[in-house]
């Protein structure tokens, strides 16, 4: 029996199809301009590579900030429990998840039974958001998906104190002209979103197993930039963390069924 | 007597050829990461269409961001001066300029001479920039010119603060969950914008003509927004907005060249 | 000896406070002006203004404190987690405003995650808003206890005839800060705002004693020191805290040079004297709560205001900065009368929100003050015509 | 501030409403629809508070009988006062010639009852120089006075000072830019020191002596004890009032929560607050005895208490909402008074008031312990850890009523409750009680709009399983 989740947020959109307990496909695109266009997109995408229609799934749950604008979507659950239901069916031990998405930073504590039991948001700011990074980028005409490889090539990092995301932007554009070296200036900002991240994660107080989710734990530079900042090691996953919620909401889909 | 004036922004950058009283040609290119470079560039534009060659400018001023680094300028001026001299030249009348680029916002107040005598700029985050308008407008998936018309149409706006860019845009992401119309949005959105850019306005004590410059005097909606929150019109120029600075360093090259 | 006191300015644990702790001496961190030096000092103690420079994140800061706070007590906190303030032998925080009265709280806390970060002594005391005589009363009363636990803690005893030596030793050294302000006054201003500000951070971070004796020698020097004023403007700093020499050298890099301030690690704590003759603890008391030109002082805009013209004037200034730390309401508004006031007396001004700590927004603060130049450049032109 | 918003007087727009709302009760329902008709704007508020019958109507009437005194000052020769909402009122009811008008109250009343709240007064206020971080409470009805848009006081008064610097600060920047006179009430950080409870009646007195020379009239002592003799009998009413919310299902329906602080924050010691109150324990006497809960359903799905203030949303959604969704409203840490008797106070008498009014002194030191025990001026003033303070007495509240879940809302400008709210959710959690901190502004939707703040707390709700 197929069961299926399906995550529409900021910035990219994802499925995944499971086939009893089992991840049997999952699939990722760019976010379009309306959430429904992006459901239907990255679903199909996600329906070719498991080679079955919509029709066989048995249940779909929808997430994400287009949760609601999924047309076939049988229900929908909210990201924090999609995140960590997904993190912990892949590593069981895991007691707090942090997800980074486009349009914000989440850190969710779960207890033994995998229950939430406290979360935070990023409050106020865009800094710390996988959008922040999206517009740093693009302010230095590098490809979001080369900057922690970019970063791990610093020798003196730069210090960047903006917290606001256009300054930050004007900062590093100054930054380049006084001929900063690119990668000392990506992992700056690493470093600079690193911290935000990890001052929102104590707010709530750390767990030991840690994991983090959502595209931007691809980043290698980020990752190791957060395990800094947190003093402590992040459990990496061998699953895309980039498809946990929709994964999550595919369990809850499955859940459902049984 | 040809000038020059070359405005160095850090999205932008412009160069304006000025002969006496007439603007021979003027250009725009998206600046690249090394100031001196985009400064050259623009310049052999502007010198193009106009057919000449650097050797016949008597003078150039440099403004903006990256105005130190630009090479071929003796003299610079800041941009705030430089808005005030370009507008204050096209429109003798303006005593108020609203200049809202893509990276900061200012308001300027002129005297009768068109000296600046107060002005105030966001310090905050980018509350109030024009990029801002273009993150909405990219969430919306509207041009930005798209934006500013669809104001008109709007029957209940919602409410905004234009503060923080990102968080305004999860704002924008539950109204547009709620199924609420694109114009209702971008209405809201641009009065937002408008709100934030009167409090600078009234904080330097606004006085008749006001008029824009900087890529959001082109947003209609945002312009209507700022005539009501002002209750005043707004006086449109003759010339692309978006390069007043760097004609305003025009102006000074040449005053400079009169002596003045 | 600029230069000493610059290093001393721009370390936390400068070379006088390692040589204080080598010889088995004891520093006293305290949050701000209302807290009188006087009384830490008499217990034989080094007082030590907390400060925040040389922050590099938030981590800490941001953890503990909400989003809507000042970034001063943040950068403090994230030292003191850090354990830049091990060094630290006791702290007293106090109500200086709400952002700065919270750090109490959030520094104990953050003294559980980061063990052996608080100091063993550690005390809140507030400061009346107001000064009448049951608050200069009431605040007396504040400051005995403050003297109970010091002498409790430290086994130290502060007698009236202690407190009265160390009242007179800081207003020698307060007398000297007024030689100085008088010089930097002058037409032939001898020393750059930067150095000026160097020395009266350092007076909070060097032994009183040993400040003084520097401080007279490096006042000698300047009396026979060139103009450092040729040819600039001469300008003067109001509103918040701010210990930070990057931000006034980044002003002085745009021709100008700063020859007056009221804010608080400058003129605030010197323009008056401590009255030696009366009850020490009631002088003090009666001082601090008088002489300051802090906004949270409630209701007395007036006397401020009168106080920035007089200054203004002595100084011979060409215009004002009015700048305050974001989220310092107190500052923050009090400048927007300020400038509508001063404006009409004449005196051009320019406000300026900014975030403490690192300075690394220099392009956006440079194009605003190059602008403000300009402005009092023409504005003179125009007085010329 | 838009041309049309500068056409009308603040004061008089709130007054239209409030007036046209309580004739209700005079007439029928249908004369209630074409009056609707006139005031298509305030429709939806005026429904929400009606819908609740008698209370609502009495809640309007006790309003107007407030906003009638300070629209007419005027014409009657009398002084305007303006204050802030800590400040005890008794002192200006026992005056002939003075009425006193209170900063967040009124911004309160636009909040609810205007489109756009209070923004553009808001933005007035910063366009003058005032910092936009400072706490939207008082920006909101400030900005109407900095554009001589409303009753414009005479004098002035803050009992902020030592409590809240941002409340203080907007008082102190009014005085400053108006020159108006200014009196402060200063209130150091401990509670029931006796040095602490003279240093209040000392600066309390010294107040009223102000009051006298800008009013020109002495305080009136039989108003005097008029007025504190009625709160006597308004604080016994109250005791039965939380007594009653200890019940499970809580009978008391949300919004009566508004009804019961706005009064006692804006007419405490008066009749028509006593007659609300009797209303109110009316509805609630007989939902307990019906067992039921004090939503519209009659059924309770969770009990929340706000640990802070409450959101004011335009047209009062917020309460419509708790409603709608069956969760009952326990008192806020703002609606503790601290009179004697009160079930919250139970072993810790030495931090309640007792009204004695056998003299004048006598009752000058009872309303000095009253004013010091107003809600923040109590749990605000101290480390929020030290004995009670905030984090006393939010666990003593929440260990009595029993609440589910907290939330922590006030406004972008509140350095001192977003200083440590962090801390105090992190000790409540501790404590096994769920609390979220709600990143948005009680007066200002801009910050985060009511449908965003809204779906946050469905969001809470379901995630940490406070309903199913």
């Amino acid at each position: 029996m197929f069961v299926a989740g399906c995550d529409v947020g900021s910035l990219s959109a994802k499925a995944v199809i499971m086939k009893n307990g089992d991840i049997l496909a999952s699939h990722v695109i760019f976010s379009k301009p309306e959430p429904e266009e992006s459901a239907r997109a990255v679903m199909s995408g996600t329906l070719e590579k498991a080679g079955i229609s919509i029709k066989d799934i048995a249940h779909c749950v929808g997430t994400g900030y287009g949760r609601n604008s999924i047309p076939f979507a049988n229900a929908v659950e909210s990201e924090i429990i999609c995140h960590g239901r997904g993190a912990r069916w892949l590593i069981p031990q895991v007691r707090m998840v942090i997800d980074i998405g486009g349009q914000d930073a989440k850190a969710i504590r779960l207890d033994d039974a995998g229950n939430v039991i406290r979360f935070a948001y990023n409050d106020r700011c865009a800094s710390g958001t996988g959008r922040f990074l999206e517009i740093m980028a693009g302010a230095m005409g590098i490809r979001l998906e080369d900057m922690g490889n970019i970063s791990l090539q610093a020798k003196n990092p730069v210090a960047i104190s903006n917290q606001c995301v256009v300054f930050a932007e004007t900062e590093i554009i100054s930054l380049i002209n006084a001929g900063k070296d690119l990668s000392d200036i990506v992992s700056g900002l690493h470093k600079a979103m690193a911290h935000r991240v990890a001052a929102m994660a104590k707010g709530i107080e750390l767990e030991k197993a840690i994991t983090m989710t959502g595209g931007v734990a691809k980043n290698r530079g980020m990752f190791s930039a957060l395990e800094e900042a947190l003093g402590t090691k992040i459990m990496s996953m061998d699953t895309d963390p980039q498809i946990i919620g929709a994964l999550g909401a595919a369990l809850t889909a499955r859940q459902a069924v049984n | 007597m040809i000038v020059a004036g070359c405005d160095v922004g850090s999205l932008t950058t412009k160069a304006v050829i000025l002969d006496n009283t007439k603007i021979i040609s003027y250009a725009l290119i998206k600046s690249s990461f090394n100031p001196d470079q985009s400064a050259s560039e623009v310049m052999e534009k502007a010198l193009k269409q106009a057919g000449l060659a650097m050797n016949d400018i008597r003078l150039c001023v440099g403004t903006g961001y990256g105005r130190e680094r630009i090479p071929f300028v003796k003299k610079t001026v800041s941009e705030i001066a430089c808005h005030a001299k370009g507008a204050y030249w096209l429109l003798p009348s303006a005593r108020t300029i609203i200049d809202v680029g893509g990276q900061d916002c200012k308001a300027i107040r002129l005297d009768i001479k068109g000296n600046v005598i107060k002005f105030m700029t966001n310090d905050k985050c980018a509350s109030g920039t024009g990029r801002f308008l273009e993150v909405m407008a990219k969430l919306l998936n509207l041009e930005l010119e798209e934006l500013g018309k669809l104001s008109s149409q709007a029957r209940n706006a919602i409410t905004l603060a234009a503060t923080c860019t990102a968080w305004s845009q999860a704002e924008v992401i539950v109204h547009m969950n709620s199924n609420t119309s694109k114009a209702d949005l971008a209405a809201g959105i641009n009065d937002a914008m408008a709100a934030r850019v009167s409090i600078l306005v009234k904080a330097v004590a606004l006085e008749k003509d006001v008029c824009m410059t900087g890529g959001v005097a082109k947003n209609i909606g945002v312009v209507a927004a700022m005539e009501k929150h002002l209750d005043v019109p707004i006086r449109r120029l003759r010339v692309d907005p978006q390069i007043i600075g760097a004609l305003g360093a025009a102006v000074f090259a040449k005053e400079k060249m009169e002596g003045k | 000896m600029i230069k000493e006191m610059k290093k001393a300015a721009n370390t936390l644990e400068n070379q006088y406070i390692q040589k204080w702790k080598k010889s088995g001496g004891k520093v006293v961190g305290y949050s701000c002006t209302f807290i009188p030096e006087e009384i830490i000092h008499a217990a034989g103690l080094m007082p030590f203004r907390l400060r925040g420079i040389g922050t590099m994140s938030l981590s800490i800061g941001d953890s503990y404190f909400g989003p809507v706070i000042c970034s001063f007590p943040k950068c403090m906190l994230q030292l003191a987690g850090q354990g830049t303030y091990r060094f630290l032998d006791g702290a007293i925080i106090t109500n200086g405003c709400d952002s700065m009265r919270r750090l109490e709280e959030c520094w104990r806390k953050a003294s559980d995650d980061y063990p052996g970060t608080l100091p063993e002594y550690y005390e809140f005391f507030s400061v009346p808003h107001k000064a009448v005589d049951y608050s200069i009363a009431f605040y007396g009363g504040e400051l005995r206890n403050m003297i109970e636990t010091l002498e409790k803690h430290f086994g130290a005893s502060i007698s009236d005839e202690a407190l009265r030596e160390s009242i007179a030793l800081y207003n020698e050294g307060r007398k000297c800060l007024q030689k100085l302000d008088g010089l930097r006054y002058s037409e032939k201003a001898p020393i750059t705002g930067e150095d000026a500000m160097a020395i009266l951070i350092a007076g909070h971070a060097i032994p009183r004693e040993e400040f003084n004796g520097i401080l007279k020698g490096i006042i000698e020097d300047l009396e026979k020191t060139a103009s450092k004023a040729e040819n600039k403007k001469r300008l003067m700093l109001v509103g918040s805290a701010s210990d930070d020499l990057d931000f006034i050298r980044a002003i002085e890099e745009a021709g100008a040079i700063v020859v007056a301030d009221t804010i608080c690690f400058g003129s605030r704590t010197y323009s008056n004297l401590v009255d030696e003759q009366a009850a020490p603890v009631h002088a003090l008391s009666s001082h601090y709560l008088n002489h300051s030109i802090c906004p949270r002082m409630l209701g007395y805009y007036k006397s401020r205001l009168a106080y920035i013209m007089e200054t203004a004037k002595k100084a011979k200034v060409d215009g004002i900065i009015l700048q305050n730390v974001r989220f310092c309401d107190l500052h923050g508004s009090e400048n927007g009368v300020f400038e509508r006031d001063l404006e009409a007396a004449g005196i051009p001004c320019m406000r300026l929100e900014r975030e403490y700590g690192p300075l690394v927004e220099t392009g956006r603060i440079r194009m605003r003050i190059d602008a403000f130049m300009e402005r009092i450049a023409s504005a003179e032109v125009h007085a010329g015509e | 501030m838009k041309k049309e918003t500068r056409e009308y007087n603040y004061d008089w727009m709130i007054w239209s409403i409030f007036n046209a709302g309580s004739k209700v009760l005079d007439g029928t329902q249908k004369e209630y629809e074409s009056l609707k008709k006139v005031i298509p704007n305030f429709r939806t508020l005026l429904d929400t508070v009606l819908r609740h019958g008698e209370p609502g109507v009495l809640f309007l009437k006790m309003l107007l009988e407030y906003l009638d005194s300070l629209v007419t000052a005027k014409k009657q020769g009398k002084k305007i006062c303006l204050g802030t909402f800590v400040t005890a009122k008794h002192i200006f009811h026992a005056f002939d010639n003075v009425v006193p008008v209170w900063a967040e109250p009124m911004t309160v009343f636009g909040t609810l009852a205007l489109r756009r709240a209070t923004t553009e007064y808001m933005d007035y206020c910063c366009e003058l120089g005032f910092t936009e971080t400072s706490c939207s409470a008082q920006r909101g009805s400030l900005g109407a006075y900095l554009a001589g848009l409303a009753e414009m006081p005479d004098f002035m008064v803050c009992g902020a000072p030592g409590i809240c610097d941002t409340n203080a600060n907007a008082i102190q920047f009014m005085s400053s830019y108006m020159d108006l006179p200014l009196f402060q009430l200063n209130f150091p950080a401990k509670l029931t020191e006796e040095r602490v409870m003279d240093y209040h009646r000392k600066d309390l007195r010294a107040m009223i002596s102000f009051i006298e020379d800008h009013a020109g009239t002495r305080i009136n002592e039989g108003k005097l004890r008029e007025s504190l003799e009625e709160q006597k009998h308004q604080d016994e009413l109250c005791n039965e009032f939380y007594d009653l919310m200890r019940l499970k299902p809580c009978p008391v329906p949300p919004i009566f929560q508004l009804f019961h602080y706005g009064g006692r924050l804006t007419m405490p010691g008066k009749k028509s607050y006593t007659a609300l109150l009797e209303s109110m324990l009316e509805v609630a006497r007989k939902n307990a005895a019906a067992g039921v809960a004090g939503t519209s359903t009659g059924k309770e799905r969770s009990r929340l208490m706000m640990c802070y203030i409450e959101h004011y949303t335009t047209d009062a959604r917020f309460w419509e909402w708790l409603d709608a969704q069956e969760i009952s409203l326990l008192p806020a840490l703002i609606f503790t008074f601290w009179h004697e008797g009160a079930n919250y106070t139970m072993g810790r008498e030495d931090e309640t008031y007792h009204i004695d009014t056998s003299n004048m002194e006598t009752m000058l030191d009872s309303l000095s312990d009253l004013n010091s025990r107003m809600p923040m001026v109590k749990q605000l003033r101290g480390p929020y850890d030290a004995p009670h303070m905030w984090l006393d007495d939010l666990l003593g509240l929440s260990k009595i009523l029993k609440p589910d879940f907290l939330i922590y809302v006030g406004s972008m400008g509140c350095r001192n409750s977003w200083g440590v709210n962090k801390l105090v959710q992190r000790d409540c959690e501790r404590e096994g009680i769920p609390m979220m901190l709600l990143f948005a502004d009680a007066f200002d939707d801009r910050v985060a709009s009511w449908e965003s703040v809204a779906e946050k707390i469905s969001e809470f709700m379901h995630v940490r399983r406070i309903v199913s």
